[in-house]
């Protein structure tokens, strides 16, 4: 069984089997190996994952931002409107970014230059894809921190960044993301290193703004409390791949991979009991351990539905869930875990079941050593 | 120390009646904490023998200078080798030095693992392990290779003899100590790196210059650092005006080009070995004093200050076990990288003529070399590459060290 | 605080600073044995003269007579008026001497200081930029080879290879050609070497410094960002990894160049026979001529001065982070 | 209620850092990070403290424990005041309330062994006898959950969840009655959280531990706490047991840090809230409650008939001109002309533009919806636009006053059930 085959189709954005490498040191790392995701108009999608599942690294592969070297896009495609970005120049990815598909940083404190004002760095992003004046870039710049809900912008422009505080200092990245207009805004975590209170305005800012201007919206996020509130679709990633994907219901309340399940029981508060075993550790663990022979699937040493079929091949193929009837027909937006167990020789209830039976016998008893590396 | 049994010295455990059996799993709940408070305190050996090496240190120069006077310190004779060594001020200078250096030596066997682990990130640049590898041989040389050696000797009559395998015209030299092959006057194993116009053997000049930029360097580089981390500690530790008042001293230090600070000093005091290695270590510590207090303050804003601090350590506690051993990684850093600027500089005061001109420093031998060039190029080249190499491989050492021994880069991943 | 105070305190510091050194250097000075007096005391009692009356003779004409403190106010406004002393052995006033050696020190620093900023940062940045990249590795070992060779010492050599072997350009330095002719292509030629020498070790030093700040910038999130911006290589390289590098940089540029290019000219001086002020210090030394030692000294503690003030000042128009009142 | 005194009790806590400015580093002011917090914890009781950062938690833990020294206030272990002046007694109290800290990295010396860090508060404490703490540190370090070889290892080699752990032996091994823990999890992996929390848990069973968990994370607190403290600019706004609060907020700023944490539950619709701005500067808090500034419950003047959002914007405009920065004229009167259709200069720009100008600066309504308040509006602005900005903000607050900007707020008994009753300071339960 292979990837269900995406269909030729018009979404914004088309990420197919994208595989991204870092040379260190120690050896070389996949950080990505090999996501497809799509992405539409006017569409949330949430990469969601914990410290060091590559999800930070497959979207700043898009535009290929990440440093390289050490790093390196060995294989895949990225087509966004009808371009493949994976093949594209440098500098027809220049012209892309900014101006199509901007970016937000998850630490505002070090995404702007200290020693600019944020007006000069406002007014670059806008001179730079727009021939405008100086003073016409001005005014715009101004509108532009009126819109993400500066207060008193016309005074506030000619601030430093260390002069705002870290929500006022996201609202300024945010508005520099949209000085281009841009049809798809990757956001990588973008309220991680704020207040809730604060988290809370910026995600209103962020919705209202895509219902305002229909752009495709890339959120990077660890906190699945945000990917409830705003995706349409999640993919979740594990280890540089992608362990399940389906719209937000469908991967809320049916979970189907073990990871993604492990994932939701560890939210506190959530009464959902799964075997404790399954919640430990998921991603605590060295990045720059993950060799490349890794071979069956990535979460087989945690899982407890582990099975010899988990050691064999690669990471299983992303399989339909049986709840495949409550999603979209086509491949793209079905709901598909990577797991042998929803494979075409695998009993899903192995997983789904187990929970049930599992709840009454778990009494929450953390037990020692499976914090290890 | 390590692995020591149950000392006999706390046997208020009462409560553990089966000691000696199997390990004993004692829980932190059973310890009876108003028994341990009435208790007292333990020694450190290290201490103890720091303490008796200080003591025969200043016992045996107080010999040397009252008793002995103008006689050899040592004057021994084993086999057919006769051993003399009458130390100068800057031999006991320098063997106070070396001492130090074991005893800041003793921490580093104690944590074999975390020594293996700089060392694994060390050895990764490899010009680095080259270099330490040479300066270890120099260090050998210079101290250890001194004392069995002659000093160069004059001798006219073996002036302007070139390196073996090289040949010059046999005219040059006053007499060719090698055959006279086809006019040209070939160079010997005698003289392998050749000779000046006294006639001195440069290979010998060499080794000896090697010990006086090595007392140069260390004993300088130690005064400094000893200052600098006394000043820098102290401005971090006690703040407010004290602090102001040392470091607007480093400032005004600071601002004087250190050269010229030489200079000048050379040229009121005089500029014997001694007092040179006093200058450079006396003036030069400006700059370690002020990474040493940023690097102190820094480290008293960590975390793991905080957690001893809450549990109840004093100040002076978590100055000597925490701040201080977390700031030696950039004191160490910083002493590598002071120690090729102070070998220069000797070389270059020797070089003007403002040193000691009895000294076979490597300065003192380029500049005698100088006016010879076109003829016996060799004279200023020998004693230059040498001076080039080690000041290169500090340099080199340095870099690595700084990068090794980044703590930013230690904390996480 | 704002800017105009900041200024303010930093000048009044600068001259705090001169003061104290030019205090101690007068206390230094007046405790240090003088060679000059011992000289002529031996000269009396060569020639039989009482030795004693000779020093009484010789302080006399010296001023160094009055009490501490009377002599001390007279030093600091001897100073201050440019009355620099006398000077023995070149028989004429100590600020003229310096004044006439100055240019000779001038015409090869200033070209030397120029290249070495100019292609020190830019090579910092490029080596940074391209990290682990042969040319990276190319400009880091060119840099340890500048930082180490001793620069007196690799003067003679170049001396030995360039002017003595293939003669290319002259042994001697043709003072009376740089003074009659400075601009002209023989002068040019004859500077060649000292300005390598000399920028040898500044672009080494510069460029490491360059290069290990902007390090700290390259991989920062605001490159990054400034990339998503869809800001060109060459942009982010001139506008926003060079600016805050220059921030650092100013304060150790100006502290370790002027250092550098100091105590360098001095023995480039001295190599290739250009007589600056180099040359006429190491032969006041050489000669004991006080006066003209502390006069060649002074010279660069006050440049030093001034280039710390101005460090301070370049540090403030550049962060618009600092603190006004933390200094 | 018994006559026997809390475990620990913490009195009207105060700690004030100095601000100094100027030549003569004269004090110009103080940052009140902490402006008298009260708390009690019982034994094997988890009480939390939330609230936003800047808003004094950390502080109060640091200071609670006497980490910090603070200004004010008592603080009582078992009755007993704990004081700097006895320092045998400090130093028991040192023994028995501990501190665990936000970051497990930073709060490991990269250079000693794991096993050397856990033993160290045993070694300050007096115990000489190596083999002993060894012993100890092992077996500490097996009851958090990690391998007793883990104590040669060093920080650099173990992963942040074990590190928390190593920290946690290191807090517990003194056997203390107390422990203070800052943001424990907040630097975890959501897995490695709720690992770390579930052995929080169960050691305070086992060990009968009395926990102060300072944390931004209103889910962490309801998950380990009993009851609750919500923290705002240095005061706490609300306390009581973690069920009453969470589910019967009597304060609106408590009711606003829960409608703002996001639930995990797509199916679950977003509560709005009007919570705008910022935490406010500690070193000049507003007056009377020092969270009317940000207030979606304001209290309105009476004399004027405004809708809740016009009337909020009003009251916003107002604390901007009193508290804010200064208001540039200039770029105003600048962006004015340059949005006015036929190009003018800035200093040409008619006064009604820059009243238009500056209502758009400071997201004022065009229409307040009330007469007699817009005139005032239109005063104040003229006001401004003439550059009296003093002069529009007397005007405001003759005018626009409100109870929660003139007065401080009393401490009210929310919910009526007496077992499930706790207190707010809010000037909307007043009437009550």
């Amino acid at each position: 069984m292979t990837d269900p085959p995406a269909a030729p189709r018009d979404s914004l954005l088309h990420v197919e089997d994208l595989r991204t490498r870092f040379h260190t040191d120690a050896g070389t790392v996949t950080a990505v190996d090999g996501i497809s995701f799509d992405l539409d108009d006017g569409e949330t999608v949430c990469l969601v994952g914990e410290s060091g599942s590559g999800k930070t690294v497959a979207a700043e592969s898009l535009t290929r931002l990440i440093d390289d070297p050490p790093g390196e896009i060995v294989s895949g495609t990225v087509r966004f409107d009808g371009r493949d970005l994976a093949t594209a120049s440098e500098a027809e990815l220049r012209a892309v970014r900014g101006d199509r598909i901007a970016h937000v940083f998850q630490n505002p404190q070090r995404a702007l230059n200290p020693v600019y004002s944020v007006g000069w760095q406002l007014l670059e992003a806008i001179q730079l894809h727009d021939d405008v004046s100086k003073a016409d870039a001005r005014a715009r710049a101004i509108d532009l921190l009126d819109r993400v809900g500066i207060p008193d912008p016309a005074t506030r422009i000619d601030d430093y960044p260390h002069e705002l505080s870290g929500g006022m200092q996201q609202r300024v990245a945010i508005a520099m993301a949209l000085a281009g207009e841009p049809d798809l805004l990757v956001a990588d975590e973008p309220t991680t290193a704020l207040d809730v209170t604060i988290q809370s305005q910026v995600l209103r800012l962020l919705e209202s703004i895509q219902s305002a201007s229909g752009l495709g919206l890339l959120l990077v996020t660890h906190d699945l409390g945000v990917v409830a509130e705003v995706a349409d679709r999640v993919v979740v990633m594990y280890d540089g791949t992608v362990m399940e994907r389906g719209s937000v219901h469908d991967v809320f309340e049916r979970p189907s991979h073990p990871y993604t399940r492990a994932l939701l029981d560890a939210i506190p508060g959530r009464d959902v009991d799964l075997t404790p075993t399954a919640a430990r550790d998921v991603a605590d663990r060295d990045p720059s351990s993950a060799t490349d022979s890794t071979t069956g699937c990535r979460f087989r040493s945690r899982c407890p539905h582990a099975v010899d079929a988990c050691r064999e091949g690669d990471q299983p193929p992303l399989h339909p869930t049986p709840d495949a009837t409550t999603s979209a027909p086509d491949g793209a937006r079905a709901h598909v875990a990577a797991c042998v167990h929803f494979g075409p020789d695998g009993d899903p209830d192995v997983v789904v079941d187990s929970a049930k039976s599992a709840d009454s016998g778990a009494s929450a008893d953390e037990s020692a050593g499976g914090d290890r590396r | 120390m390590i692995g020591a049994e149950d000392s006999p010295g706390t046997g208020t455990d009462d409560s553990q009646p089966a000691d000696g059996g199997e390990p004993p799993s004692e829980r932190f709940e059973d310890v009876d904490w108003a028994s341990i408070d009435a208790d007292g305190g333990g020694r450190s050996p290290l201490r103890l023998a720091a303490l008796v090496a200080a003591g025969s240190y200043g016992l045996a120069v107080a010999s040397d200078r009252l008793v002995a006077g103008g006689d050899p310190t040592i004057d021994v004779a084993f086999g057919g080798v006769a051993f003399v060594w009458d130390a100068t001020a800057v031999d006991w200078l320098f063997v106070a030095t070396l001492s130090v250096l074991v005893f800041a030596l003793v921490p580093l066997a104690r944590n074999r693992r975390l020594v293996a682990y700089y060392w694994r990130r060390f050895r990764r640049h490899r010009p680095a392990v080259l270099s330490l590898a040479y300066l270890l041989v120099i260090f050998l040389l210079g101290t250890v290779g001194t004392l069995f050696l002659d000093p160069p000797a004059l001798d006219v009559a073996a002036a302007y003899q070139p390196p073996v395998f090289l040949s010059v015209d046999a005219s040059i030299p006053t007499e060719c100590v090698g055959p006279v092959v086809e006019g040209r006057c070939q160079g010997t194993w005698r003289y392998p790196l050749g000779t000046t116009a006294d006639g001195k053997g440069l290979l010998a000049l060499a080794i000896f210059g090697m010990r006086v930029s090595m007392q140069v360097g260390l004993i300088a580089t130690l005064i400094s650092i000893t200052i600098a981390t006394a000043v820098g500690a102290t401005a971090a530790y006690a703040g407010g005006w004290i602090d102001e008042a040392l470091m607007r001293y480093v400032d005004i230090q600071q601002t004087f080009p250190t050269f010229f600070l030489f200079l000048f000093l050379a040229y009121l005091y005089g500029g014997s070995l001694f007092v040179l290695i006093v200058i450079f270590g006396v003036t030069g510590w400006g700059g370690i004093a002020r990474i040493v207090r940023s690097e102190a303050l820094q480290r008293s804003e960590e975390t793991y200050v905080a957690a001893a601090r809450s549990a109840g350590a004093s100040g002076p506690f978590v100055v000597w076990r925490h701040v201080v051993p977390n700031v030696s990684n950039s004191i160490v850093t910083a002493a590598t990288l002071n120690i090729p600027v102070l070998i220069l500089s000797e070389a270059a005061l020797s070089f003007i003529g403002l040193g000691n001109v009895t000294l076979p420093s490597w300065g003192q031998t380029i500049a005698a070399g100088r006016g010879d060039l076109a003829t016996a190029w060799w004279v200023s080249t020998v004693p230059g590459l040498f001076l080039f190499a080690t000041i290169l491989a500090f340099n080199f050492l340095g870099d690595a060290l700084r990068d090794a021994l980044d703590p930013r880069q230690e904390v996480g991943r | 605080m704002g800017l105009k105070w900041y200024t303010a305190r930093r000048v009044a510091w600068a001259g705090v600073a001169a003061f104290v050194i030019l205090t101690v250097t007068f206390v230094l000075l007046d405790y240090a044995p003088d060679p000059e007096l011992a000289r002529i005391q031996f000269r009396a009692a060569a020639t039989g003269a009482d030795a004693e009356t000779a020093a009484e003779a010789y302080a006399e004409r010296r001023g160094l007579t009055g009490p501490l403190w009377e002599r001390y106010l007279e030093y600091l406004g001897n100073l201050a008026t440019g009355d620099w002393g006398w000077s023995d052995t070149r028989s004429q006033p100590v600020l003229t001497a310096i004044l006439t050696a100055l240019p000779y020190s001038l015409m090869y620093t200033v070209p030397a200081v120029a290249l070495s900023t100019v292609l020190g940062i830019a090579i910092g940045l490029y080596s940074a930029f391209n990290q682990y990249t042969t040319t990276d590795y190319a400009a880091t070992f060119v840099a340890f080879f500048g930082v180490s060779i001793p620069n007196f010492w690799f003067g003679i050599v170049l001396l030995l290879l360039f002017a003595v072997q293939l003669g290319w350009v002259p042994v001697l330095f043709d003072a009376e050609l740089a003074r009659t002719r400075p601009l002209s292509l023989a002068n040019a030629r004859q500077l060649v070497l000292p300005v390598f020498v000399l920028g040898t070790s500044a672009i080494a030093s510069t460029m490491r410094y360059a290069r290990a700040e902007a390090l700290e910038y390259v991989r920062a999130a605001f490159v990054k960002a400034a990339r998503a911006k869809g800001a060109s290589e060459w942009r982010i390289l001139t506008r926003h990894v060079l600016r805050p590098t220059l921030v650092p940089l100013s304060t150790i540029l100006v502290g370790d160049l002027l250092g550098i290019i100091l105590s360098a000219s001095y023995l480039v001086e001295v190599v290739f026979g250009i007589p600056g002020l180099g040359r006429l210090s190491l032969e006041a030394i050489r000669r004991q001529d006080t006066a003209l030692v502390l006069g060649t000294t002074l010279v660069p503690v006050l440049v030093a001065v001034l280039g710390n003030l101005l460090q301070d000042l370049a540090y403030a128009l550049l962060d618009p982070r600092i603190d006004y009142g933390d200094r | 209620m018994t006559d026997a005194s809390p475990l620990f009790e913490v009195r009207d806590l105060t700690k004030h850092y100095p601000v100094r400015t100027g030549l003569l580093n004269r004090e110009t002011g103080q940052v009140r990070a902490v402006d008298g917090i009260d708390l009690t914890v019982e034994r094997g009781e988890a009480v939390g403290l939330v609230g936003e950062s800047g808003c004094g938690k950390s502080t109060a833990a640091r200071t609670m424990l006497r980490v910090e020294e603070p200004t004010g206030g008592t603080i009582r272990l078992d009755g007993d005041p704990v004081t700097s002046d006895d320092r045998s007694r400090l130093k028991r109290f040192r023994r028995r309330a501990q501190l665990l800290f936000q970051d497990p990295t930073g709060s490991f010396d990269p250079r000693r062994s794991i096993g050397d860090s856990v033993a160290e508060p045993l070694a300050i404490h007096g115990m000489t006898d190596r083999a002993r703490r060894r012993r100890l540190v092992t077996s500490t370090l097996s009851r958090v959950g990690l391998d007793p070889s883990d104590a040669d290892r060093y920080p650099h080699e173990l992963s942040g969840g074990e590190k928390q752990r190593a920290a946690l032996a290191r807090a517990l091994i003194l056997d203390p009655d107390l422990l203070v823990a800052d943001e424990p999890v907040s630097a975890l992996d959501a897995s490695v959280t709720a690992d770390v929390l579930a052995l929080l848990n169960r050691l305070r069973r086992e060990l009968d531990l009395g926990i102060v968990l300072v944390s931004h994370d209103l889910a962490v607190v309801r998950e380990v706490c009993d009851r609750v403290a919500v923290m705002y600019l240095g005061e706490i706004v609300e306390s009581g047991p973690v069920e009453s609060v969470f589910e019967s907020p009597g304060h609106p700023y408590t009711e606003a840090l829960l409608a703002s944490i996001p639930v995990p539950d797509p199916t679950v619709e977003r509560r709005d809230v009007d919570l705008v701005g910022e935490v406010p500067s500690a070193a000049d808090p507003p007056s009377g409650c020092r969270f009317h500034t940000r207030c979606p419950a304001v209290i309105p003047p009476e004399t004027y008939d405004l809708d809740g959002v016009a009337w909020r914007r009003v009251h916003r405009f107002h604390s901007r001109l009193e508290r804010g920065p200064s208001v540039d004229l200039d770029a105003i009167r600048a962006y004015a002309a340059s949005d006015s259709a036929p190009e003018t200069a800035p200093a040409d720009v008619p006064t009604h533009a820059v009243q238009t100008a500056l209502r758009r600066e400071f997201d004022l309504p065009s229409e307040l919806g009330d007469d007699g308040a817009e005139a005032v509006l239109d005063r104040a602005l003229a006001r401004l636009a003439a550059g009296e900005r003093e002069a529009a903000a007397r005007l405001l607050a003759d005018e626009f006053g409100t109870v929660c900007a003139s007065e401080a707020p009393a401490t009210h008994p929310v919910g009526g059930d007496d077992r499930q009753q706790h207190t707010a300071v809010c000037h909307l339960l007043d009437e009550e």
